[in-house]
């Protein structure tokens, strides 16, 4: 075992300790024990910056350390069977590891200014501690899930994520919508779990080409299937590894909230603001992406990355027209986290993993310095949360503004901050695969670019709705005054994080050629780190050829959807030279009725499926059981014995219960027997002297009289 | 440490002889002597624990005796793997259910006895290895099951019990018959002489060379008999279309009753499967293998379904049970060593969080006194319990989400093992299984947000059956600590470690499973 | 066969008459004395038996000692006894209940 | 037919007549009374059957005991002005029934069966072969069905004795 892996196996430890800490003794330390999960966090992070910093010093692509022991072993002589789990660091884990940590304690952090009320006492007493008890626990299982080295570990720590997140999301539990929202989240991505264990339940079980089943879920294992072509088989007619695959994805469907699972994430905003910027935007949802980038060579090798590119695409667009039109502000936020998951798993299946990953890092640290600056302009507005009654922010809480301006840019595609480059290689990519290489696929580009100039667009609407123009609500807008020290203090280190250059090494990502790299010997570090010599090639060689060709016009591209998005929402929101309503009037009734009811699929999943099929199938078991199994079978032939009660029932009941088993053994309770036999035994002399009498006759009568 | 079996199975009758002696009005005394003939059983129970062989497949601590010379009757009892586990099982049980009936105010002396009686029944079906024997205990367990439920029971307690003592005694006529077929052809053909209920004896006999001419018929013996003793074990599992006793059971029984049925009577069925039909007649088994697990399967799915419509918060525990032994079926029907065991650590696991549920009924009941998610009004019958009682919420939480299979609590792992064991046998089986998992998550999670979560509306239903809002809820007292602690803490491990306890009945299991292959 | 007085058969079926009817009383009256009524014919009938069974059945008959005299003596002595106690608990549940009817003890608290 | 078979006739025909109003009359203070002629009915049948110490045993104790003791329960337990000794049997159907079977099975087997009687009985007076028999060999018996007797005799005195304290307590309890 290395120093590294000992370090990753402490980094969830730490949290752990923590949670179980926080929820026994929690509320009876000193500041309801913040500092025990923020000092556990801290630690993790250090931990993490240690694994980081030597991944630097070995700078090498195919860097892996792995440990691994049995976990539990069901085998006999003959038919062997054990699970096998561990640790495994490689690069992409070390890099994971140090955005979770990090962001998680400048969320953590956040969390000790947002969670107490304006005088600085925490909310409703002892919740103040569970709190920080479950965010503890998703930490510690977020954690876990990067350093596993086996698709078990994974889904458990996978799992136990789910809970914190149902948790968290019904933090605020005397609110109904927080108990519908969680409920919500869990079953949803249930569904999609449920897929995830199948695909994994085949990819252990399954006798692969060499007629023998994997039995085992570690990575290295699968890797190495792959490579020896174990999967060339098929099941149902299907390639395994696609159907495998397939399934394996289903789970990314339902935790990264892609299409058509993603009714839960916008709800899931009922948690409270660090909840949404430490889960829902930067880690739990990413950990979809994470499995299918580490599955990503089993997506490869059953061909369905363009399915998978797909639903990217759809989620991406569909997700970004939805975010247009909201009003609530972290509402604004979740659709626009589901639009750039859509493009990190689009990028997954365009077969750029490594941008995938690069936009997966800097969408969580953008993204978590917007949730926390929206959740700091909730703070300071008394939670309100309508855009709509929100203006001239600006000069009220500078800080906030600027770190929020500046997370905006990024995620916009503005050069010189990170979301430009990693969105651009996306789009890039996009741009080779469907414009260059595959012509039939031009929705994906489209969709791409599509979305990239509506994230400007609503991006924009909602900093000038914000921060610029006219105060509209003056009571809320004369209270409100800059947050505190630790809440603004993450905003303005994950702002800083939203600069290009720390990805890049360059300044303007290269765009002026190899020589304007300012950060020596780490020239573009992120991308040469990731790329994984084992992965094969995407989509063949004529496509990395077109990414090449693509590079130039998908960036130039890319800038001008980006600039025409801002330019636009100056023009509406900013300087009001386009009336909102009128360019709300120029698009048909139809389709703003389907944004309305975001596309109707909370309508057909709630009011269909689940109110109209589901339920009524459930209450026609429960009918069923109590009319038909219950009532029906078993008290109708209970009916036949009623009948023939007078000589048998009485015959069995009084005499042989009642008078042999009862009196021998229970002669202690006569007044409880009165109680449970009143029915069968009324207590009438006369009637066991009849019976008597009766068994007298019958017996007299059997004997041949 | 002879006889250790013996002392296991019967040292609660000294409790029961204690109690008697115990002066009217005295009820503590009569509480604590249970405490102390459980504790010791306990104790025993874990003792063994050093002394058992794990690397050894077959019986151990065996004591045989003749008991009845005219029929060749034995007292012979032992344990392998599986029966220790159900051993430790139940002891354990036995003993947090004394403090479970902490506040049991009617006809205390009677009610202990009965506990304690039920114990020996109940141990001794797991110990006994001669099938008279076997049979015996499987009746002596009936009778104050019968008493508990129809005295100290709830407002249909007189209906629930001679709904639950006709079922049973339903399956064990049945069950009789094929004892009796067993015992009279083990003298046949190359058989044994004299005729025996020695299990271990009337294992090696190849049961498949026998018919049965029934009305005309040429039944195969071993298949009639398998079927018999099948609805024997059944009705206890209990297997869908026998099944309906159990909620009424469940409902109208006392919380440490419901514990008791949940936690150990459920599995008698399972282990009954296992010691006696799959082990005398493998043959059978294997031809009845596909129909297990199709049954498994429904059990999972239809009892599911039946529980997300429930508007009793125990009924809905009672149709979760009903699934959950689905995938006992489902596991042991594989002859996979991953599936056995699965089940096997699926009886285990849900008697700790099923016993757990079915205690956290009782507290809320103890409180309220009702247990209607949605009264008969159509008014949500609690709601919001976890602003008020944390606590109580949060071993709820503990016990939910060990039972909907989440990782890191005890019902993962063997769920988890189960479907590994079953899916290479039965694709599509497994795969409709696996919606159970959903099914399980969506009404168990539906129970907690409409009971616990949301603003606080819980009602209180006072003698006259009326209902209004209730007040405080009163905290968790010492002796419902003492019962939930121990479970809470099983749980964990077993998600955390599940090896140690594997490793009890890994050989004995996969011994069953290598014979049936 | 001589004589009506001398035949046990005559004797047999009159107690036997005597002892349904003693049944049929003991079975339908609502009254606790009455059915208590009742049992004093059955018993009445069998004691009969006994003496004409002595008298007149050729083993018993035989038989040195007075059998079925002293079996009689000590039915009525039974009888004298079960008086006795029954009537004391009617009159002991008349007091409490102010009814005799059977089915009216059927509770066994006071 | 000699006086002894008429006598035994008439004795047998009241004894069923008398035994019919015991089962069957609604009053049950003229069951009662017929008990009565029932149990002299049967006195008469020991007198034929040459059981002279029995009949007047069961005169003594029967007639002049347990009858008495009928009376007087039957008395004190109802209420005599009232005249509410009406007792209608509700069920006469399954105790006739039941009561017809056992008879036609005694019956049958009464009439099936072949006795061997003794030709000619002799009807001695059995008191001395009585006494003896006590004190000898039945002394045993004799002496438990005494204790039982005194047994029982104390018992019905217990049960039957009115319990004052809790009169007394009841009038505490209406007086306050």
């Amino acid at each position: 075992m290395t120093t590294n892996i000992s370090l990753a196996l402490l980094i969830p430890l730490f949290p752990l300790l923590a949670y179980f800490v926080q929820v026994f003794v929690g509320k009876r330390l000193p500041r309801m024990g913040d500092w025990v999960s923020l000092g556990a966090i801290f630690l993790s992070f250090v931990a993490a910056s240690r694994i980081f910093l030597s991944m630097f010093n070995h700078f090498d692509p195919a860097w892996v350390e792995t440990w691994h022991f049995t976990w539990f072993d069901l085998a006999s002589l003959k038919t062997p069977f054990k699970l096998e789990i561990g640790v495994r660091i490689d690069n992409m884990s070390s890099i994971m590891l140090f955005m979770v940590t990090l962001c998680s304690t400048l969320i953590h952090l956040f969390s000790t200014g947002y969670m107490r009320n304006h005088h600085g006492e925490p909310e409703d007493g002892y919740r103040y501690a569970s709190f920080f008890a479950y965010l503890s626990l998703f930490t510690s299982a977020m954690l876990g899930l990067i350093i596993s080295d086996n698709l078990f570990t994974l889904f458990m720590s996978w799992e136990l994520m789910g809970l914190c997140s149902y948790l968290l999301i019904g933090f605020y539990r005397h609110k109904i919508s927080a108990a519908n929202a969680s409920l919500k989240a869990f079953m949803t991505t249930r569904v999609g779990d449920m897929g995830l264990f199948t695909g994994m339940l085949m990819l252990f079980t399954l006798p692969l080409a060499n007629g023998q089943a994997l039995g085992s879920f570690r990575f290295d294992d699968i890797y190495a299937a792959i490579q020896s072509g174990q999967f060339n088989f098929t099941i149902g007619g299907f390639h395994a590894a696609a159907v495998i695959g397939l399934l394996i994805f289903c789970g990314t469907v339902g935790k990264s909230a892609q299409f058509p699972l993603q009714v839960w994430l916008p709800d899931a905003m009922e948690g409270p603001t660090p909840v949404s910027a430490l889960i829902h935007a930067a880690t739990m949802v990413a950990a979809g992406v994470y499995l299918i980038l580490r599955m990503f060579p089993l997506l490869e090798v059953g061909g369905v990355l363009t399915i998978v590119a797909y639903v990217g695409a759809f989620t991406a667009l569909f997700a970004a027209i939805l975010a247009i039109k909201q009003n609530d502000i972290k509402k604004i936020l979740a659709y626009s986290t589901l639009s750039q998951l859509g493009y990190m798993v689009m990028a997954v299946g365009l077969g750029a993993y490594q941008a995938s990953f690069m936009h997966l890092i800097t969408h969580a640290l953008f993204k978590a310095c917007l949730f926390m600056s929206s959740g700091a302009v909730i703070y300071a507005m008394h939670h309100e949360q309508d855009i709509r009654h929100m203006g001239g922010l600006r000069k009220k809480i500078p800080i906030t503004f600027a770190c929020m301006f500046i997370a905006t840019l990024a995620i916009s595609g503005v050069p010189m901050f990170s979301g430009f480059v990693s969105k651009d290689k996306i789009l890039v990519a996009a741009y080779a695969f469907g414009i260059l290489d595959h012509s039939q696929h031009f929705f994906i580009p489209l969709a791409g670019f599509l979305t990239a100039g509506l994230t400007a667009f609503y991006m924009f609407r909602l900093i000038f709705k914000t921060f610029f123009g006219e105060p509209h609500d003056h009571h809320h807008y004369e209270e409100a005054h800059e947050v505190s020290f630790n809440m603004f203090v993450p905003l303005v280190v994950l702002a800083g994080l939203s600069l290009s250059v720390l990805f890049t090494g360059s300044l303007t990502g290269g765009l002026l050629g190899e020589g304007d790299f300012i950060l020596k010997g780490a020239n573009n570090w992120f991308e040469t780190l990731v790329t994984n010599a084992s992965f094969s090639a995407g989509h063949g060689e004529a496509w990395h050829e077109h990414l090449h060709h693509a590079h130039m016009p998908g960036m130039i591209l890319s800038l001008v959807v980006a600039s025409i998005g801002i330019t636009f929402s100056y023009l509406v929101f900013g300087a009001k030279k386009i009336s909102a309503d009128k360019l709300a009037a120029l698009w048909p009734s139809f389709v703003h009725k389907a944004i309305d009811n975001l596309y109707f699929f909370d309508w057909f999943y709630i009011k269909i499926l689940i109110q109209k099929v589901f339920m009524p199938f459930s209450s026609f078991c429960a009918i069923f059981d109590d009319k038909v199994i219950d009532q029906g079978a078993v008290d109708g032939v209970k009916n036949v014995t009623q009948a023939t009660k007078d000589v048998a029932g009485i015959l069995i009941d009084d005499v042989l219960i009642d008078g042999l088993l009862v009196d021998g053994v229970g002669g202690a309770m006569p007044s409880a027997l009165g109680s449970t036999l009143r029915t069968l035994q009324n207590g009438r002399v006369q009637r066991y002297l009849l019976v008597a009498v009766a068994a007298l006759v019958v017996v007299l009568i059997w004997r041949g009289f | 440490m002879n006889c250790v079996l013996s002392w296991i199975t019967f040292f609660p009758l000294l409790g029961i002889l204690a109690i008697l002696f115990v002066p009217k009005g005295k009820d503590d005394i009569v509480k604590w002597i249970s405490v102390g003939v459980t504790l010791v059983p306990l104790l025993l129970a874990i003792k063994l624990t050093t002394l058992f062989n794990y690397s050894v497949g077959g019986f151990q601590f065996v004591e045989k005796a003749l008991w009845i010379p005219s029929l060749n009757v034995e007292f012979h009892m032992g344990i392998d793997g599986m029966s220790f586990l159900m051993v430790l099982l139940a002891t354990l049980l036995s003993f947090l259910c004394i403090f479970a009936s902490w506040n049991i105010k009617k006809q205390v002396k009677g009610y202990f006895s009965m506990f304690l009686l039920l114990h020996v029944g109940m141990l001794g079906v797991f110990c006994a290895l001669d099938f008279f024997l076997f049979y015996v205990f499987w009746e002596v367990m009936l009778l104050p099951m019968y008493f508990l439920v129809g005295i100290w029971g709830g407002e249909r307690k007189e209906y629930a019990a001679i709904k639950f003592f006709l079922y049973t005694l339903f399956g064990s006529v049945l069950m009789l018959v094929g004892l009796l077929a067993l015992y009279f052809y083990s003298t046949g053909p190359n058989g044994l002489s004299p005729a025996t209920f020695d299990l271990a004896q009337l294992s090696k006999i190849n049961w498949s060379q026998y018919t049965l001419n029934f009305f005309g018929m040429t039944l195969p013996f071993d298949k009639a008999v398998w079927v018999l003793l099948f609805m024997g074990f059944a009705v206890k599992v209990p297997i869908v279309p026998f099944h309906t006793w159990l909620p009424w059971a469940h409902v109208q029984a006392p919380t440490a009753v419901s514990v008791i049925l949940a936690g150990v009577l459920l599995k008698m069925g399972i282990y009954g499967f296992l010691r006696i039909n799959y082990w005398l007649l493998p043959q059978a088994t294997q031809y009845f293998a596909t129909t297990l697990a199709v049954m498994g399967v429904i059990n999972i799915v239809y009892g599911a379904l039946c529980a997300m419509a429930q508007k009793d918060l125990k009924k809905l525990v009672a149709y979760s049970s009903v699934s959950h032994m689905g995938y006992c079926l489902l596991g042991m029907a594989v002859f996979t060593a991953a599936g056995m065991q699965g089940a096997i650590l699926q009886m285990f696991n849900h008697g700790l969080s099923a016993a757990m549920m079915f205690m956290l009924v009782g507290i809320l009941y103890d409180r309220l006194h009702h247990r209607a998610i949605v009264t008969t009004d159509g008014k949500l019958g609690f709601g919001g319990i976890a602003q008020k009682s944390p606590i109580i919420t949060a071993a709820w939480m503990v016990a939910v989400f060990s039972s909907l299979g989440l990782p890191g609590l005890n019902g993962f792992i063997s769920e988890a093992m189960v479907f590994l064991g079953a899916f290479p046998v039965y694709k599509t089986l497994t795969s409709v299984a696996a919606l159970g998992i959903l099914l399980t998550a969506a009404y168990l999670l539906w129970m907690v947000q409409r009971v616990f979560l949301g603003p606080y509306v819980a009602l209180h239903k006072d003698e006259s059956g009326h209902y209004h809002p209730a007040g405080e809820i009163p905290p968790i007292r010492w002796n419902e600590w003492v019962v939930l602690i121990p479970l809470a803490v099983l749980c964990l491990w077993i998600g955390l470690f599940p090896q140690p306890l594997i490793n009890i009945f890994k050989v004995s299991s996969n011994m069953i499973t290598e014979t049936l292959r | 066969m001589s004589g009506l007085a001398n035949n046990l058969s005559f004797y047999l079926v009159v107690s036997a008459i005597m002892f349904v009817f003693g049944i049929v009383a003991a079975l339908s009256r609502k009254n606790t004395i009455g059915i208590f009524m009742g049992v004093e014919l059955i018993l009445n009938a069998a004691a009969l038996n006994f003496v004409a069974v002595k008298l007149l059945q050729t083993k018993a008959a035989a038989s040195p000692t007075q059998d079925g005299a002293i079996f009689s003596l000590f039915i009525i002595v039974m009888a004298a006894i079960e008086a006795a106690v029954a009537l004391a608990i009617v009159l002991r549940v008349f007091g409490v209940k102010r009814s005799i009817d059977p089915d009216g003890m059927a509770r066994l608290r006071g | 037919m000699k006086l002894i078979d008429i006598f035994t006739l008439l004795i047998g025909i009241s004894t069923v007549l008398t035994s019919s109003i015991v089962a069957f009359h609604p009053n049950i203070l003229y069951a009662a009374i017929s008990l009565t002629f029932t149990l002299i009915s049967v006195a008469g049948f020991y007198v034929v059957l040459g059981a002279d110490f029995l009949a007047a045993v069961q005169l003594i104790i029967y007639v002049g005991g347990i009858i008495v003791v009928i009376l007087f329960a039957i008395m004190m337990s109802e209420n005599i002005y009232r005249a509410r000794f009406l007792d209608q049997a509700r069920k006469y159907l399954a105790p006739i029934v039941f009561s017809t079977a056992i008879f036609w099975v005694l019956f049958k087997l009464i009439s099936k069966t072949q006795f061997s009687l003794v030709a000619d009985p002799v009807r001695v007076p059995i008191s001395e072969s009585v006494g003896v028999a006590l004190t000898t060999l039945y002394a045993l018996p004799f002496e438990y069905i005494a204790l039982f007797l005194l047994v029982g005799l104390v018992g019905a005195v217990i049960v039957a004795r009115p319990d004052y304290k809790e009169i007394h307590y009841k009038d505490e309890g209406s007086s306050k």
